[in-house]
C-alpha cells in the first residue's frame, strides 16, 4: 500500500469527497483547469499526472496493492464527478483505465511486476488498437494477423482511430491469431506491443478540429514475445469486453455537456440572450435536459452504490449524454450569430467561448464507444426483448 | 421496464404498489373510464370509494389529523401505480391536493379532515378558466365570484375556497349545498367532467387560515400534488410502453413482428428512454422532499419531465398501433387522453421549465 | 357533356379559378364551411352534394362524356385548392374518387351506364373494401374469399377501417379468389358488392374522438354476380393499384394543416400568446412549414402542370403534411394550457376552437393510406435507391 | 436527387449549370477549401478569377453596367452548383452583394462595375461584429469607424461603404491601400478569413449615393445575397446527401451495407426531404422575383428553409459517415462547415423566420 493510501470505502461519500476534492483543488495546475483541449497529450499534463502518481491517487480502482485506490464504484464514482467539477484535464488513461486492469484481472505475475509500475510512472503511455479500417463498430471482422514464430507472434495489419498512438510507446492490440475459427470472433488474441518495435509506423489522423485525437497505426512484420500474450492464445475476444464493467456508466457522465452548457451560458450572458424569452425557452430545456441527467445517472449510480451491477440499460446515459451535448452545442451557434462563422474562440467579457470546438467536438461521442445507432440495436434486444422476426 | 426506484427499506412501497394492484385488478381502469365517461360524471363513486377505503385519501394527511402521515416516496409509488393501472379516478387533485392543504394548517380541520379519510370529496376552489390563481370574494361570511377547471365538483360536499378578504388571502370551506353555489360541468379529456363553480353570497363556514399561513399551505400544497401527477404521469409512461411493445412484438405486417423492424425498434428505445429519465426524474424529486429549495426545483423537473415524457410516450403508442390505435376500443388512446389531462393540470412542461430557470438564476 | 359544361382545360388557371371559386362561393351552404367534422355522412352534406351534382361539377376527373368535368391535372389541383380554402366539406367521395375512375377505366360498358349516374345522382354511396384485420399496410396478406358458383361469387370474410360504410349502400371489394396464386397479390380480385345483400354485417367503429368515421364489414356467404367483377378475376391487384395516379399529390395537400394553422392563430391571438417571444418563435417555425409546404405542393403540381406524370417522391409530401398537421395541433394544446384538460371545444372571441378534436384527428393521416413507415420504406427504395443487403 | 426546379426556357440555366461544373473539374474544391485554409487567406485568387472569366462576378449586375444582366433564376441555379460543387470562394458577398448594391444607385458606377467584373474584389463595409448594420462616420470626405464579418478583406482592391454623414445614410468608396485603412483577420469555419476593417480619417471616394436610395440599395442587396445563399445551401444539401447515400451503400458492418438498415435508410428519406423542400422552397422565391413584396418574404422562407436543412443534413451526413466523417480528410466535414458559415451570414433561420412573421402580421 502506498503510504498515502487508506481504506477509502470506509469513508462515507461525503467525507471522501471532502478529502479527494481539496487535495485535487490545491494540486492540479490552474493552466490546466477548464483546458480547451479535451484530449492532452502526456507532455501537456505530465506535471499533473506525475503529481497524481506521488500521491497514489492516479488509478482510483486497481487495487492498493498495485499502487491504486481500491475505489469501489460508489467512490469511484465520486472521484470522476470531483474530477469534472474541478475542471481537471483529461490525462492519457488508457494505461489507467484499459492495459492496468485487464492485466490485474489476466496478466502473469511478470506481466503484472514489469508493466504495472511503468504505467504509474509515467514510462509507458498505452493506446488502444481495436478498431481497424472494416472493423469500426463490427470488432469481430478485424484482420491484422498474429502469426506464431517460435517464440515470437509475427504481426502484420492497420488499426485505426487509436487514440493519442503518436504520443503513447505502448498499445494494447487486438490481432486474429486463427483465421480459420469457426465464429471470427474466436479467433482473437491480446497482445502487449511495444510501439517503438522495428515495423510500426503511427500515423495522426486530424479530426474536425484539425487535432491528432487519433492515428492510424501500421504493422509490418513487427515481431512480439509470445509471453506478451494477455490470457489465452485466441482468448481475446472475452477479455476485449469484460474490462468494461462498471465503467460503462462514465460514457453517460453528464460532465461533457455540463462544461458547454456553462459555454452556452457564458456566451448567451454576454450577448443578452437571457432577454429573449425564446432564448430562455430553449435554454431552460437544455437545462433541465442536464438536470434531468444528472437524474438518471444517480439513478444507475445507486445500483453500483448499493453493490449491483449495471445491465445494458446503462447506455441509455449514453445515448442521452451525447444527444445533449450536440444540442446544446448547436444552440450555442444559434446564439453567435453571425459569428458563427468564426473558426476560432469567441471573446465574451471575461474570457472566450470555445463555440465552434465545442460543435465539432460533440459530434464524436455519439459515434465512438459503439455509435448510438449500434445501443440502440442492443437495447432493443437486451432491455426490450424485441423480436428479431 | 422502467419503475420509480427508491428505497423501500420496510416494505411500504411493495405494499402499495400490491394494494394498487390488487384494485386495479378488481376496478378495471379502461372500463371504468368508459362508463364515467358515458355518464358524464366526475368520479367513479365505487372505484372512489374504494380508494378511501383502502387510506389513501389520507395517505399524506398528517397522522394527527388521522391520516396515515406517509412522505413523498410513498406518495410516488402509490402514485405511479395508479398511472400504470389507468386509475383514473383523480387522486392527485381530490386527495393529495386537500390533504396537504390542510395538514399545512395551523386550524381545527379534524372535522373536515374526517370526512376526506372516508371517502368525502373537497375539492379546492382556486383557479380561474386557464389555471391562474383567482381567490373569490368573502365579505360578511359569504363567499362570491367562480373557480373553474374544479374536479369532482359534482360529487363534491364541501368545497374548501381560496379567497380575499379586506386584501388578504383566507381559506374557508362551503357547503356544496349551500343557496347560492351553483356548478356547471364540461367534459374533461380523461373521461371525468371538469366544474366551473359559481357563488353568490353563499354562506362560508369559519376561517381556517389566514395571510402568509394560506398562500404557504397552497404552495405546498401544489408542490406535492405535482410530484404525484409527475408519479402517475410516469406510471402512464412505463406502462404505455409496455403494451406496446407487447403489441408489436405481437402483430405481424409483412410476415414480421412489427417490433422487428429497426425503426420501429430505435423508436421503441427511445420511448423506453423518455420513460426511464421520467422514473429517474421523480425518483430524484421524492428524494429530496426534505431540503425544501432542492424539493421545489427537483418537482419542477419532474413534472416537465414526465409530462412530456407520457404525451410523447402515448402520442409515438397510438402511431404504433397502426389503425386499431385510433379506435376508442383500444386502450392505449384512453393512455394518451390521460396523460393530455395530468400534463395539462397544474402547470405545462413549458412553464414549469421557465419556473425552475427563474429560480435557478435569481438564486 | 352536362350543358353546364365547357372544355375547361382551355381555361387559363386563373379564369378558372374564378368561375369555379365564384360558383362554389355562391352556392356551398354557409353552415356547412369549415366544419368541425372532418368526415361528414351523407345526409349532412346531401344538399351541397346535389347542388353540384345538377351544375355537373361534382366529379372534377371523370370525362365529361360520363357527367365529370373533365378537368386535367393543373386545373385538378385548383378544383382542390379552391375548396380548400372556401372550406367546402368532404363529401362521402369514394364513388366519384375511387369507383368512378376505376369503371371508367376498366368497366365494362354495362357497369359504366348502370352504375356512373347513379353515383351523380347520389343514389348509390360507396365505400372501399380493401384493408382487413390482419391485411392492413400490407394488403397482398389479404384473406376475404371469393368462390365463384355459377353465375355468383360467394364471398365469407371480413373488412376493417372501411370509412363510412354505415352510411354506404355499395363496396368497392378486394377479395381473394386464387389460394394457391404463386405470388399472394395475383389471386386477387375486384367486386362490386350491394351492400344491402342477405350476409352483410356492417358495424361502425368508434375513433378517438368517439365518432364513427370507419366501420368493420363483415360478409357471410353474400353472393355477388359474376357480371360485378371489374377487370379480369384474379386480376385486381394492378387494379387496386392503378387508380390512384395523380392524386396522390393530395395526400399531401395543405388543407389540413392550413386549417389547424387558422385555429391555433385563433387561440393565440384570444389567449394574448403572440406577446410571448417564445411561443412566436415556434408559431413562425409552423407558419413557415406551411408556408414551404405549399413550395413543395407547387413543386409536384407544376410537373402536372406541364403534363408530366408523378413518381413514387410525391409521397415526402404526405409524410410532411401529415407530421405538420399533428405538431400544429400539439403546439395548440401547449396554447390551452390548463384548457387542454377539457375535451370539448373552447371558446375565443367569436366562436370556439376546436383544439381536442383536431389533436386526435391528427393521429390519423399518418397511418392511413399507407403509414409513414412505409412511405419511408418505399421511398428509400425508389427514390435513393438504398441496398437491401 | 433534389435539384432546384426552374423553368428554363432558353437553357441558360442549364449553360450555368455546366460552366460550374467544368469549373468544380477543374478546380477541386475540397482541395481548394484546403489550400486557401492553410494558407489563411480570404480567397484563392486562382479559383476567383476563373469565376470572374466566366462572368459570374457580374452575373446579376445590369447589362447597362457591363454585367450579363440576369435574374433570380440564373442567379439560383449558380449558386446551387456552386454549393453542389463545393466552390467556396465567397461568390453570394463578394459577387452577388455589390453587384446588386452598384446596380441598384442611380450613380457613375462605371468604374466599380468594370472593376468588379474583371475579378477584383470590392467588400461592403457595414456590418458590426454581431452582424448588425453598423455604419461608419463621414466627415469632410474622410470615414471614421469600423467593419466586421467582412468577406475578401485581405484580397480587396476598394471597399464600398455604409456610412452616415450629418445624420443620414450615405454610400461611399475607399481604395484599400489608404491611409488611415487597417484589416485584421480572422479564420472562418469555412476556410476563408474574415476581416475587421478599422478606419481612422481615411480620405473616401465621392458620394455615390444618399437617404433612401441608400437603404433600398442595401435591402435589394441584402435579399438577392439571401436568395444567393439559400440556393447555395440547398446545392450544399443536395450533394451532401448524394455523398451519405454513396457512402452507406458501399460500407458494410456486420456484412450488411450501413444503408441497407432501416434505421439509416429512414433517417436518410428525411434528409432527402429536407433536401427536397429546401429545393422547392428557393425555387418559390426565384419565381417571385417580379413581386417585391411576396419575394421578400420567399426569400426569407428559403434562406431559413435551406439553412436548417444544410445544417442538419450535413451534421447529420457526418454522423452517417462514423469515425471517417469525424477525419478532417473526409469531405463531408467541409460540407458541414461550409454550410454552418452560409447558414450565418445575413441572418440564421429563426432571425429570419420572426422576420417574416412580423411582416406577415402586420400586413
Amino acid at each position: 500500500m502506498h503510504p498515502e493510501q487508506q481504506d477509502w470505502n470506509a469513508l462515507s461519500d461525503e467525507d471522501f469527497r471532502a478529502i479527494f476534492r481539496d487535495w485535487v483543488d490545491a494540486n492540479c495546475p490552474a493552466h490546466l483547469r477548464f483546458m480547451r483541449k479535451q484530449r492532452p497529450v502526456f507532455d501537456e499534463v505530465a506535471e499533473w499526472y506525475h503529481a497524481l502518481a506521488r500521491k497514489g491517487w492516479l488509478s482510483p480502482v486497481w487495487p492498493q496493492e498495485w499502487g491504486g485506490m481500491g475505489l469501489n464504484a460508489a467512490k469511484h464514482i465520486v472521484y470522476v464527478e470531483e474530477w469534472a467539477r474541478l475542471g481537471c484535464p483529461r490525462i492519457p488513461d488508457h494505461g489507467i483505465g484499459l492495459t492496468g486492469p485487464l492485466l490485474i484481472e489476466f496478466g502473469t505475475p511478470e506481466q503484472k511486476d514489469f508493466f504495472l509500475p511503468r504505467i504509474l510512472s509515467g514510462e509507458h503511455v498505452w493506446c488502444q488498437g481495436y478498431s481497424e479500417p472494416n472493423a469500426g463498430s463490427d470488432l469481430a471482422s478485424l484482420r491484422t494477423s498474429a502469426v506464431r514464430e517460435g517464440d515470437e507472434f509475427v504481426i502484420n495489419g492497420q488499426k485505426i482511430w487509436t487514440t493519442l498512438a503518436h504520443c503513447a510507446n505502448w498499445i494494447l492490440l487486438l490481432a486474429r491469431t486463427d483465421k480459420d475459427a469457426p465464429k471470427p470472433q474466436n479467433g482473437i488474441t491480446v497482445l502487449l506491443v511495444d510501439l517503438t518495435s522495428p515495423g510500426v509506423v503511427v500515423r495522426p489522423i486530424p479530426n474536425l478540429r484539425e487535432e491528432a485525437d487519433f492515428c492510424e497505426v501500421f504493422l509490418d512484420d513487427v515481431r512480439v514475445p509470445a509471453k506478451n500474450v494477455v490470457g489465452q492464445v485466441n482468448g481475446g475476444w472475452a477479455l476485449a469486453k469484460a474490462v468494461l464493467g462498471h465503467e460503462r456508466i462514465f460514457l453517460g457522465a453528464p460532465s461533457r455537456p455540463e462544461y458547454a452548457l456553462t459555454r452556452l451560458e457564458m456566451l448567451a450572458e454576454d450577448r443578452g440572450a437571457f432577454d429573449d424569452p425564446a432564448f430562455r425557452s430553449r435554454y431552460a430545456k437544455l437545462r433541465l435536459d442536464l438536470y434531468d441527467l444528472g437524474s438518471a445517472f444517480e439513478r444507475f449510480a445507486k445500483v453500483l452504490r448499493e453493490g449491483g451491477t449495471l445491465g445494458a440499460d446503462v447506455s441509455v446515459l449514453k445515448l442521452f449524454c451525447s444527444e445533449l451535448y450536440q444540442r446544446i452545442t448547436e444552440e450555442t451557434l444559434a446564439v453567435a450569430g453571425e459569428e458563427a462563422r468564426f473558426y476560432d474562440d469567441l471573446p465574451v467579457g471575461s474570457g472566450h467561448v470555445d463555440a465552434m470546438n465545442l460543435f465539432l467536438d460533440a459530434r464524436a461521442p455519439a459515434i465512438f464507444g459503439g455509435s448510438n445507432e449500434i445501443q440502440r440495436n442492443i437495447l432493443s434486444k437486451a432491455v426490450l426483448g424485441l423480436p428479431s422476426r | 421496464m422502467p419503475i420509480i426506484l427508491l428505497d423501500d427499506p420496510d416494505s411500504t412501497l411493495a405494499m402499495l404498489r400490491d394494494s394498487v394492484a390488487t384494485l386495479g385488478a378488481r376496478a378495471d381502469g379502461a372500463a371504468t373510464f368508459r362508463r364515467r365517461r358515458a355518464a358524464a360524471v366526475d368520479l367513479d363513486p365505487e372505484t372512489w370509494a374504494s380508494m378511501a377505503a383502502a387510506g389513501w385519501a389520507g395517505l399524506v394527511l398528517p397522522e394527527a389529523a388521522g391520516g396515515m402521515g406517509l412522505g413523498a416516496a410513498e406518495l410516488v409509488a402509490l402514485a405511479e401505480a395508479l398511472g400504470r393501472a389507468l386509475l383514473t379516478e383523480p387522486f392527485s387533485t381530490l386527495a393529495v391536493f386537500p390533504s396537504v392543504l390542510l395538514g399545512a394548517l395551523d386550524a381545527d380541520i379534524d372535522a373536515l379532515a374526517e370526512a376526506l379519510i372516508g371517502g368525502a370529496v373537497l375539492p379546492v376552489l382556486w383557479q380561474g378558466l386557464r389555471g391562474e390563481v383567482r381567490p373569490l370574494a368573502l365579505a360578511d361570511g359569504r363567499l362570491t365570484g367562480e373557480a373553474h377547471l374544479v374536479p369532482g365538483a359534482q360529487s363534491a360536499q364541501v368545497f374548501l375556497v381560496l379567497a380575499e378578504e379586506a386584501g388578504e388571502p383566507v381559506l374557508v370551506s362551503v357547503e356544496a349545498a349551500s343557496a347560492g353555489l351553483r356548478v356547471h360541468s364540461r367534459p374533461g379529456i380523461d373521461g371525468a367532467t371538469l366544474g366551473s363553480v359559481v357563488l353568490h353570497d353563499a354562506v362560508a363556514g369559519p376561517v381556517l387560515a389566514r395571510g402568509a399561513a394560506v398562500t404557504d399551505a397552497f404552495d405546498q400544497a401544489i408542490r406535492m400534488t405535482r410530484l404525484a401527477l409527475a408519479a402517475e404521469l410516469a406510471g402512464i409512461a412505463s406502462r404505455a410502453l409496455e403494451i406496446t411493445v407487447d403489441y408489436t412484438s405481437n402483430r405481424v405486417q409483412f410476415a414480421k413482428t412489427i417490433a422487428s423492424f429497426q425503426a420501429v425498434q430505435h423508436r421503441l428505445v427511445d420511448m423506453w428512454a423518455e420513460a426511464e429519465f421520467a422514473c429517474s426524474s421523480v425518483a430524484n424529486a421524492a428524494t429530496l422532499a426534505d431540503q425544501p429549495a432542492a424539493f421545489a426545483q427537483a418537482v419542477l423537473a419532474a413534472k416537465a419531465r414526465a409530462g412530456d415524457a407520457a404525451t410523447a410516450i402515448t402520442r409515438k403508442a397510438v402511431h404504433l398501433h397502426g389503425a386499431m390505435g385510433f379506435t376508442d376500443q383500444c386502450d392505449i388512446g384512453l393512455y394518451l387522453k390521460r396523460a393530455i389531462a395530468l400534463n395539462a393540470t397544474l402547470g405545462q412542461p413549458e412553464e414549469l421549465r421557465l419556473a425552475f430557470l427563474d429560480a435557478e438564476r435569481a438564486a
